[in-house]
């Protein structure tokens, strides 16, 4: 049965209005968290990289995978909002905010995790002041800041009339909550021309966000496939990479709506239809990424280069034999059997498939990264070429994700988390017949 | 000054980053702007901004759908 | 405008690690200890790298290479800096500047040769070891990456010597210029210009003997090997 | 153009960053004394002096220069005038500087205060220091017990050696022991060519080189002068390439650099020689113009070698195959000049003497002795001669029992001591001094020293460094380190011309130490009796000056009108060199009673008889008639083959500097380059052994000898035979220095039972048998 309007609107108002013991404790358990890795990054801070378990030539690590992997979990928002709605998926549309929310709290992590990983941090300012564009760390630096740029606007933007509608309609909250509406608001007054103006300018961002995506996470390949390292230094690595975030954040999607799905009791917003589309798109991105990897590999393989097939072989048989078949089965043969069978029926199982792939592309950017490093092209029996995580690496991985839960609830807390005007028919026929 | 310097010269990477966020920075504050102004012409720019904030039952009205 | 560059006769290196040695001891290089050491972290400008044994009982073959940074002419390292903290200066020979450096790494694991190092932490010389620091090479703060500098110091020093002389360097000076090259008992390494076809390293660079480290790689390493036959 | 004005550009970018760096992190302030702003490519040449010196931390003693700067020691590099290193230097000489500046080095006079060994220490004034020992010398002396002062030195060949011999003679003290284990090459000359000295070679002309034992380019002396040699003999002479085969237990960088390895367990070198030799004689391709001029006993030779060392034999005897023996022998005669060489290393048994023997004959079956590319006989420097120290008082036996029944020929027997001092034979030691020797670490069943020095009364170290032996002292005098003191030194064999390094204090004395010389020079004015008329130097400068008044006359490498002049000249440049070498001057060559090279080993049958020793006495297998000749004395082997399956090879890596650099992190951080092991000591393992072991690369490990057991870090090497287990000397430390005993795995030399050649009293390092198993 269709809902009125006034069911949906108490639905996503009422959550903003009152504080439950459990959100209390999340957030408290999140901050906990933090703090520790606040503590583990101060600690090695002051005692130097040294802290960590990266040496010669592991010169990456934890940090870096985090920063591949945040990075592409923010690609979730922008495809599900951008990208489908340029193809017109009009279902999207409860799930839009949900996923951007992602978005644009995964990048600040992502970004951050590279300034965690810096030897000198306080110097990091030396990339504007004497950056060099033929680094491709500097082509980094500018697309996912412009990302993490664009993509809070174009949140923000969507946003704005709900925040509106929060100032008007929410009077009893505390004064402060209420004075941050009309703040953020910025006195939007629902004007049609207004509607029809935010219309157009979202539009226009979603092709330009479009475009973005492709770029920001070549981009992050490219920092390790322009060097000429066994492994790294091949031209599907862009492409690969793209697909791999848009996967993994289609997947983050899934969980966070069956969260908010149960937390927020919006089981007649978010419905089945809405978790079967994302689990045809899965189908989709699970077969894209099998052939990927399938590509990479099988030239590899087929082309018998010495110094790839020592990479190779460190996967496929040696010592990196484990995550990389982890990898393997958690970003495909696990997901791709619970689409095809109980994921058509339980949302209970496609969050845990949103879940495996996560863990599989977290797996699979440590795959990417650190078997190339441990077997650099020059020997040097000096070097052990194995790489362990000390317990810092694994304290600032902890709060990072802690950080993307903790922002993650506190905006919905305060904030709808599906968009209300997008859906209200008034304005839906109002931009209609004034277009007309 | 050719163009493979441009690439390799230190600083002028940041510069072109920081131009690039600039105009980002600048163009979105733009839209943001056209997309208040939207029917508002008559109000002065800063209320147009929300400055200062308040909200009245005009437009509640217009958005309440007939409450 | 010479182009610096070394040829190391593999022929000759009895892997004494003398080089190693006066390396450490010129460059301030400071000792990993044992836990450090453990974790892959000492720092070896020069490091003797050896060939992994092969052949069978008792007939059993290895080589013994020294190998310094190739300061390549066209090096991946200083294409991946974002702050052009290491850079190849007008002589060809690949420089840090401590100063500058952020340490992201990217140059580290760029080099396919993996001469270059980073400060994982502060560099430790207890009292009074400090007292031995070379003065005409800067100490190294945390957190930077550092690499052989085919003893840059004594070359501009020789340098300016020279000017002052009237007179360009002459090859019988550079030869035995940095300590490596000075150490080493075998006489295996030396150093020259390579622009200058007279020099002995471009002459031994010629030589039939002569290889360079993955030239497929096209850096192009100034640094040449002559293997034993 | 647009670069110059981009590095001007960086320079003050660098400032400004280094600022900020240094602002972040105090620690870094650790380095401020040399900090600079910018990268090398900014930074001026400093003004400093280099400064000429000799090397004393291996017995080399090569010449080196210091640089200097605003009173600190900076660097250290060969002395290109040098004639032993010219210029170059290896790995040790490089850690002069942490020596120098080392954290833990002792820093003035300790008594202990507590039991021995347990490291309580009070600091005391050098007055009291010497007026102690002094003291004890006098009252010893008075009691007619001066023999009863054993001096233990590994002073290398130089004034404080002569210094020491010359204070204990003159004491009246037999007890000299010098710790070099180099004795049997010396001996091998005494008793075929009669002079008691090390070889020279000349390199510059070899064609083709047998080395037999020891690694040559890691343990050998002089090392640098090796290692010249080497490249040397394989490039420096245009189509003239030496050929070199490394014979040895193990496949050492030596055996990786030569032409050819030849796996061959120790003590069985003897063997394989005579082998060779058997196959040079059968086919007549000795030198038959050198042997029928320059030899006696030939015929008997002959004789032996045809009937006992034929190749099928040998080949059983060694395990080396008979055409190999052929091939090796026929290369030998066949690439003149040819010389085989036994190891100056750890590579001897329980027949050190007759193997080096045997080694020998074979130079002399080809005419290699005192010719072009052969043997030399090194020439000493012609040093004023003092007048002989008359030691007063019946003489006394030596507690080492050379020279007596027990070591016939042997100058000084070390590692025989412990036994003999813990059953009081001959007498009971009252003072023991300590001058650049650990016994406690580098004695052969280290630890059973411990029961020896408790049953010393007193004990005086004179070392640098706390280390094992020094920790068990009564009184602590510490020496300067080698770049504080004057010093000087005679290359150990290496050259045939003669020459001497001296050298001047490199910097002031950092800490409240002595020049031991000195100490020895004010100990015998205090003494007494005739000792303050024999050594009449008020200090070892002057000692040196007395002494290198010899080389002023002689003129050589400086030629100068006054003394003075020349003395100051000697200092400048570090180095003096005597008279070129000349061949053929055979009365020098061969100072037998014959004035020939002695097949037959008169010498030896004349002391045995004299002593009325026979052979069963020593405990030799070969019959009385053979023992004078050069012939294979099989191997005495410690631990029961059944139980100890597996023979200990130890020897030493170049990183090891041993006593006189303990504490050197630069040298442990590149201690086994062969092995890719820093600050750890391993056991090599063949691959077959270690898969019946059940013992994988990396696993720690007990090599258990019957001297005791030690753990190790088990790496399996194709390069280790089959049935031996080859494990470096030099880590394990217990002391030393914070470094020192940082180094992991314990001390090899724990296990090595201590046997001696019964002739020449020197150690059988690799003649223990051993088990390996898993911790």
């Amino acid at each position: 049965m269709q809902t009125t309007q006034e069911e949906i609107l108490t639905l996503l108002l009422t959550p903003l209005t009152r504080t439950s013991l459990g959100f209390i404790m999340l957030v408290g358990l999140l901050l906990l968290i933090m703090a520790g890795g606040a503590a583990a990054y101060v600690y090695q801070f002051v005692n130097g990289l040294s802290v960590t378990g990266m040496n010669r030539p592991v010169y990456w690590g934890l940090y870096i995978v985090n920063f591949v992997f945040f990075i592409g979990l923010a690609h979730s928002g922008t495809f599900i909002s951008a990208i489908l709605k340029l193809v017109g998926a009009e279902w999207r549309k409860p799930l839009a905010r949900a996923a951007e929310a992602i978005t644009v709290f995964s990048v600040p992590f992502g970004a951050g995790s590279i300034l965690i990983d810096l030897g000198r941090v306080e110097r990091s300012a030396n990339v504007f002041l004497f950056g060099r564009f033929e680094s491709p760390l500097l082509w980094d630096v500018t697309s996912v800041s412009l990302y993490l740029f664009s993509s809070i606007v174009f949140f923000y933007l969507s946003l704005l009339p709900d925040i509106a509608r929060c100032r008007d309609e929410l009077l009893d909250v505390p004064r402060w909550q209420h004075q941050m509406y009309r703040i953020l608001a910025l006195g939007w007054k629902g004007h049609p021309q207004q509607y029809r103006r935010l219309e157009k300018v979202l539009s226009g961002m979603t092709v330009f966000m479009s475009m973005l995506v492709v770029i920001v996470h070549t981009v992050v390949a490219f920092v390790f496939s322009m060097t000429v390292q066994p492994g790294w230094h091949t031209a599907v690595m862009g492409p690969f990479f793209l697909v791999g975030a848009v996967f993994s954040g289609s997947g983050a999607v899934v969980v966070a709506m069956a969260l908010l799905r149960r937390a927020y009791h919006l089981e007649d917003i978010l419905t089945h239809k809405h978790f079967d589309y994302m689990r045809k798109l899965l189908i989709a991105l699970t077969l894209v990424w099998f052939y990927f990897i399938v590509a990479e590999h099988l030239t590899t393989l087929y082309g018998q280069e010495v110094e790839e097939m020592h990479i190779f072989r460190e996967k496929f048989t040696g010592a990196f034999a484990i995550p990389f078949w982890t990898m393997f089965t958690c970003c495909f043969v696990i997901p791709l059997v619970i689409f095809l069978t109980k994921g058509k029926k339980s949302i209970g199982w496609m969050v845990v498939a949103g879940l495996v792939i996560n863990v599989g592309m977290w797996l699979e950017r440590y795959i990417v990264i650190v078997p190339t490093l441990t077997r650099p092209r020059l020997l040097s029996g000096l070097t052990t070429g194995t790489y362990s995580p000390t317990w810092v690496e694994w304290a600032i991985t902890a709060a990072c994700f802690a950080g993307l839960f903790l922002l993650y609830a506190l905006f919905t807390r305060f904030f709808p988390i599906v968009p209300i005007w997008e859906r209200s028919e008034e304005i839906e026929a109002l931009l209609h017949e004034t277009q007309t | 000054m050719t163009i493979p310097n441009i690439f390799t010269t230190p600083g002028i990477g940041g510069i072109i980053a920081t131009a690039v966020l600039l105009c980002a920075a600048a163009t979105f504050f733009g839209l943001t702007y056209w997309i208040l102004c939207g029917g508002r012409e008559e109000e002065p720019p800063w209320e147009r901004m929300g400055w200062p904030y308040k909200s009245t039952d005009s437009e509640r009205r217009f958005q309440n759908f007939g409450r | 405008m010479p182009r610096w560059g070394m040829v190391i006769d593999l022929d000759k290196c009895t892997g004494c690690q003398s080089c190693t040695a006066a390396c450490r001891v010129e460059n301030n290089v400071p000792f990993a200890g044992p836990e450090q050491a453990e974790l892959g972290r000492p720092i070896f400008y020069n490091e003797v790298l050896e060939e992994e044994i092969h052949g069978h009982y008792p007939f059993l073959k290895t080589q013994f290479v020294p190998r310094p940074c190739f300061h390549c002419e066209n090096p991946p390292c200083v294409k991946v800096c974002p702050v052009e903290a290491t850079y190849r200066d007008k002589e060809g020979v690949v420089l840090m500047d401590y100063g500058r450096c952020i340490g992201c790494r990217l140059c580290t694991t760029a080099c396919p040769y993996a001469v270059r190092y980073f400060n994982w932490s502060a560099p430790q010389f207890p009292a009074p070891l400090d007292q031995a620091l070379n003065p005409d090479v800067p100490a190294r703060p945390k957190g930077v990456v550092e690499k052989c500098t085919f003893c840059t110091h004594r070359l501009r020093a020789a340098q300016a010597q020279a000017e002052e002389e009237g007179r360009e360097l002459s090859d019988a000076e550079a030869v035995l210029l940095p300590a490596c090259n000075q150490a080493c008992p075998a006489s295996a390494r030396y150093f020259g210009d390579l622009e200058n076809p007279e020099s002995s390293v471009s002459r031994l660079s010629r030589s039939h003997r002569a290889f360079r480290i993955f030239e497929e790689l096209g850096t192009e390493p100034s640094v040449y090997y002559l293997k034993s036959e | 153009m647009t670069k110059i004005t981009r590095r001007d550009f960086i320079k003050l970018a660098g400032i400004s960053a280094a600022a900020a760096s240094l602002s972040s992190c105090g620690r870094e302030r650790l380095l401020s004394i040399w900090r600079q702003p910018n990268g090398p490519s900014t930074t001026p040449p400093s003004k400093s002096a280099w400064v000429p010196t000799v090397c004393r931390i291996c017995p080399a003693g090569c010449g080196v220069l210091v640089r200097v700067v605003g009173g600190r020691a900076v660097n250290v590099q060969g002395n290109p005038r040098h004639p032993l290193n010219q210029g170059k230097v290896c790995p040790r000489a490089q850690a002069a500087l942490q020596v120098l500046y080392d954290p833990d080095r002792i820093q003035h006079p300790l008594r202990r205060t507590s039991k021995r060994g347990e490291g309580q220490w009070e600091r005391i004034p050098w007055e009291e220091a010497i007026a102690q020992v002094a003291r004890h010398l006098m009252s010893i002396r008075q009691a007619g017990q001066s023999h009863t002062l054993l001096f233990l030195h590994d002073a290398p060949p130089g004034h404080m050696q002569e210094l020491i011999r010359r204070f204990c003679q003159a004491y009246g003290s037999p007890n000299v022991v010098a710790a070099d284990g180099l004795d049997a090459e010396r001996l091998t000359h005494l008793l075929t060519q009669g002079w008691f000295d090390l070889a020279a070679h000349n390199w510059e002309e070899t064609a083709y080189v047998l080395f037999f034992g020891g690694s040559f380019l890691e343990d050998w002396q002089p090392q640098v002068h090796m290692l010249r040699a080497y490249s040397y003999m394989r490039r420096g002479r245009p189509d003239r390439r030496a050929r070199m085969v490394q014979i040895g237990p193990r496949f050492s960088v030596s055996a990786a650099k030569a032409d050819e390895w030849v796996p061959l367990l120790p003590g069985r070198q003897g063997a394989l020689a005579l082998g060779m030799a058997h196959v040079i004689i059968r086919e007549r391709l000795y030198d038959h113009d050198f042997v029928l001029n320059h030899t006696e006993g030939f015929a008997d030779f002959v004789a032996l070698v045809q009937e006992q060392y034929a190749p099928d034999k040998v080949a059983g005897l060694t395990g080396v195959p008979a055409e190999t023996i052929q091939r090796l022998a026929r290369e030998f005669v066949g690439n003149r000049p040819a010389v085989a060489v036994a190891g100056r290393g750890l590579a001897e048994g329980t027949n050190a003497l007759f193997s080096h023997v045997a080694v020998h004959a074979l130079n002399a079956l080809v005419g290699s002795v005192d010719v072009p590319g052969g043997v030399l006989r090194p020439r000493q420097p012609p040093f004023t001669p003092w007048q002989p120290a008359p030691s007063e008082g019946p003489s006394q036996p030596r507690l080492d029992g050379a020279g007596s029944l027990a070591y016939p020929l042997a100058a000084s027997a070390l590692h025989a001591l412990p036994e003999r001092i813990l059953a009081g034979i001959p007498y009971a030691p009252q003072v023991l001094f300590l001058y650049e020797v650990n016994p406690l670490f580098e004695g052969a069943g280290a630890s059973r020293w411990r029961d020896v020095f408790q049953r010393i009364p007193f004990i005086v170290s004179f070392s640098s460094f706390m280390d094992e032996s020094t920790r068990y002292a009564d009184l602590v005098l510490p020496n300067h380190t080698f770049l504080e003191r004057w010093v000087d030194g005679t290359p150990p064999g290496g050259l045939g011309v003669p020459t001497v390094g001296v050298g001047r204090p490199v910097v002031g004395p950092l800490h409240d130490t002595r020049h031991t010389g000195d100490v020895l020079l004010t100990l015998a004015r205090t003494v007494g009796g005739p000792l303050p008329d024999l050594f009449p130097w008020r200090d070892f400068e002057e000692l040196l000056r007395f002494r290198t008044h010899g080389l002023f006359e002689a003129g050589g490498s400086i030629q100068t009108d006054s003394f003075d002049q020349f003395w100051r000249e000697l200092v400048e440049q570090g180095t003096w060199v005597g008279a070129p070498y000349t061949f053929g001057q055979w009365e020098k060559v061969f100072t037998t009673s014959s004035g020939r090279f002695q097949f037959r080993l008169n010498q030896l049958e004349e002391t045995l008889s004299e002593l009325g020793v026979n052979t069963g006495h020593l405990g030799l297998e070969g019959k009385v008639d053979v023992l004078a000749l050069p012939h294979y004395e099989p191997p005495r082997r410690a631990g029961d083959e059944s139980e100890y399956p597996l023979h200990l090879v130890p020897y030493r890596v170049i990183a090891d500097a041993g006593c006189r650099a303990p504490n050197a992190p630069l040298l442990w951080e590149m201690y086994g380059l062969h092995l890719k092991e820093m600050w750890q000591n391993w056991a090599e393992i063949h691959p077959e052994t270690a898969h019946h072991l059940g013992i994988s690369d990396g696993d720690h490990i007990w090599v258990e000898s019957p001297q005791g057991r030690v753990r190790l870090k088990a790496r399996v090497y194709e390069g280790a035979m089959p049935d031996a287990v080859n494990a470096p000397l030099g880590g394990g430390h217990t002391a030393g220095g914070r470094w020192a005993s940082q180094v992991g795995g314990g001390n090899v030399a724990e296990l090595i039972v201590p046997q001696t050649d019964p002739v020449a009293g020197t150690v059988a390092w690799c003649s223990t048998r051993v088990k390996v198993y898993r911790t």
